[in-house]
């Protein structure tokens, strides 16, 4: 193989553009990938479409790229932890649409794998109806919400172990959205916590994720692998720097 | 056991619907108190949204591992015959009708078993999490609630007013003075708590409530 | 836990009513579960609905099954190793539905997670379309194929391990439909190659089919495991039979 | 290496389209020729229906698998790197986009860029198997396919007249005598094999072939 898909987390998070559309895998941060969501604040990648399971926390998570500003449009089900979104939208014109959890990661599935999209029962007659998040629509007499596919530039994910072709796997809640998000996306990064093994050495049938799907693979930082809630001090700086300047009124 | 709070004496009706090896999702506050009113010989499996069946008790300290949560983002254990899956196949389980049962608080439900248990008026950025598609899929939803408020107003009204989380999807509401099934004709109470009259349920009760010939008080 | 899901493959084919629907797992006969076939013909089940992804060989998989005449309703990608159902349906008035394998089994799992269906670019303009197994329909501008969800009253699937609780893990290729298949029945029947494990043996992450969606375990009869491709000889007979029956006009 | 027949200048040719790292679906017949063809530092991978990515070749007698086989129920191995999934994970990788290539021989093929290879006429009840999934969802289609049949008549027709597997789908014809691409005005003569003049392709096709100002020869 002429390929090689370990890259550090500055030249991966290099890869992302401002304006790009993201899926981020994780469920209240369990999943999500710090160390590239602190690098694309780093990096300064602004006007991002996010879609994710939950707006995490403040410091981790999704909820770092809302507090630093850095998100445009955004997709999930929950974001109770984040309560920077109501201003978010009210004041700075963030697009934001709420989805049931099933219905999010259904979504992902319709575009990772080519369906046309998503008829469910779930959300029929409360705000997702609506809103217009989901079109009631009656098809052989019984009727359903449909909602359109989901696909994304960007997939970031966390993965507990990979080797060189970029096969994944995962520790126990840590797969979530991971499995989709590879598939509904155009380029794949993935975070792993232990170090990358030789092709060959992961179980075929233990893999959630395979290599071909895959386009780059970051080893984690260590300060992240021994403390999965570490939050990089200059991203701290950033979230609180921005949060001001959000309180003063600055448009971004 | 002597049961006095209200918490504990819905948890233990709530108990008492189960059987042995169903599948279940309990949602957060008095529907995470039934396990401990089980018979102890039942293996009851719980299933978590973000990818369980089988969740555990809290792990001791310094045992977590930072992977493995419960749907509330708590560090939590797998019980032995229990799995993971991903997100996709979490709600299928939960879409699919694989539960045996949703039980869940509320803040308000009503006599044609509309619920709303995921939001306020005023608070139009929490999101509804996974809340709509647990009372779209699971075979029976029960609603464990304290009957009302902290006001004293009745969770058991008429017509709900807060944002809806399901309609007509709702089978028995569980309080802390009653049994309650909702039917075609409408929401019937079924037994009243040791030392509750109907007519003290009437009285709290916002919904209007068929009352049978009979109405038992309940085996708790 | 009261409950013993482990049963004889006798006791648990005779859950099976004449007239029910079952899918089978497998992919040219590998995943599927022969000896609880053979014991359904052993047992004279039939008028049969079948949805499996092809239809095996006259000796393995729903093959046996077509060939001892016990199939009223057929429905598959591919049979083109069972000659037998151009007669069964020609003259013997076997309803047949073929739609691609990728159709079959995003019908099983629109049907076992609860979604209204399948929408699908796959066999438009083709005969999956002329023959109306989908239909043709427009949402927002765009034409897709739509396909009902499928559901059945049984399920059938092989797994490699399981444990008393029913949890099941799979050996490479044997998963195919099985996780699935179990998602999407009333009564879902395992047969187990490996001896059954107690609870808590397996790992929670290499589980592919929670035990609370296993109805059924049977620990596969000896003669099956160590000849994936055995046959029962009174099965054999049996198949000679009805084969011999069918060609001299006799109608069932 | 010294390529003399049609098969091998089929296989060949398809073979300078890969790139290493693609993910490739390879049909039955000329298409499981290409890997043959690949420089040696390569890694295609390739996907197989029944839940593989990474087939690789057959085991030695004894060392079988009885649960590992290709999609053909063949006897099979992983490659080093590769791995299973189930059938809704195989078949969301053909329709959802991540075949790099799908290369599929055909019965019949036409200057539109319909394809017909699942069926002959008069064989009603043999199914589609995975063909239309296959043309439906990869990236790029490449039918491989000797230039006519066995009674001498072109395979390259200006419309399909046996049941099609799928509609404006094929982007790529390779046969042992051209090289061709449908586009939005027809179906292009890029080049032609070795040895093999225009003319002699233009008369061995009934599709109408639109010929560019030049035309290379195969770089086989």
């Amino acid at each position: 193989m002429l390929l090689n898909k370990i890259m550090s987390t500055k030249e991966a998070v290099s890869k992302i553009k401002d304006g790009s559309s993201i899926i981020i895998s994780g469920f209240c941060g369990i999943g999500s990938p710090d160390d590239v969501i602190d690098e694309i604040i780093e990096q300064g990648i602004k006007d991002l479409t996010i879609i994710a399971n939950d707006g995490g926390t403040p410091i981790t998570g999704v909820g770092k790229l809302l507090y630093a500003g850095r998100v445009k449009k955004f997709l999930c089900s929950w974001c109770a932890f984040t309560p920077i979104v109501a201003r978010l939208v009210e004041e700075n014109g963030m697009e934001m649409e709420f989805n049931p959890q099933g219905t999010v990661v259904e979504r992902i599935r319709a575009g990772g794998c080519g369906l046309g999209g998503v008829l469910t029962k779930t959300g029929l007659g409360t705000v997702v109806e609506e809103k217009g998040w989901g079109k009631r629509i009656k098809i052989e007499g019984e009727e359903w919400l449909y909602h359109t596919p989901l696909r994304s530039d960007v997939a970031l994910i966390e993965a507990y172990q990979a080797d060189e072709a970029g096969n994944l796997v995962f520790n126990r809640t840590q797969l979530n959205y991971a499995e989709l998000a590879s598939m509904a996306a155009t380029l794949v990064i993935a975070s792993v916590v232990k170090p990358i093994s030789k092709i060959g050495e992961l179980d075929p049938d233990h893999i959630r994720v395979p290599g071909a799907l895959v386009d780059i693979l970051v080893q984690q930082d260590e300060r992240y692998v021994e403390q999965p809630k570490y939050l990089n001090p200059t991203i701290l700086d950033a979230i609180k720097k921005a949060n001001q300047e959000f309180k003063a009124g600055v448009q971004r | 056991m002597s049961i006095t709070s209200p918490k504990d004496i819905i948890a233990k009706r709530v108990a008492l619907e189960f059987e042995d090896g169903m599948l279940v999702n309990l949602g957060r506050g008095i529907p995470l108190l039934v396990p401990k009113y089980l018979p102890k010989d039942y293996l009851v499996w719980c299933e978590s949204e973000n990818g369980v069946i089988g969740v555990g008790p809290a792990p001791e300290k310094g045992k977590e591992n930072p992977f493995l949560t419960d749907a509330a983002n708590m560090p939590a254990t797998i019980l032995p015959g229990g799995c993971t899956f991903d997100s996709a196949k979490s709600f299928g389980i939960v879409r699919g009708g694989h539960l045996d049962y949703s039980v869940l608080g509320t803040f308000q439900v009503d006599q044609e078993g509309n619920i709303a248990n995921w939001t306020v008026p005023g608070e139009a950025y929490t999101g509804m999490g996974g809340a709509m598609d647990l009372v779209a899929g699971a075979k029976k939803i029960i609603v464990a609630t304290e009957h009302c408020d902290k006001n004293g107003l009745s969770k058991i009204l008429k017509k709900c007013t807060f944002p809806l989380t399901g309609i007509k999807c709702v089978d028995i509401i569980v309080t802390e003075l009653a049994f309650m099934v909702v039917t075609e004709a409408g929401l019937e109470l079924r037994e009243v708590a040791p030392g509750i009259s109907v007519e003290e349920v009437i009285a709290k009760t916002d919904a209007e409530l068929i009352i049978p010939e009979s109405v038992s008080e309940m085996p708790i």
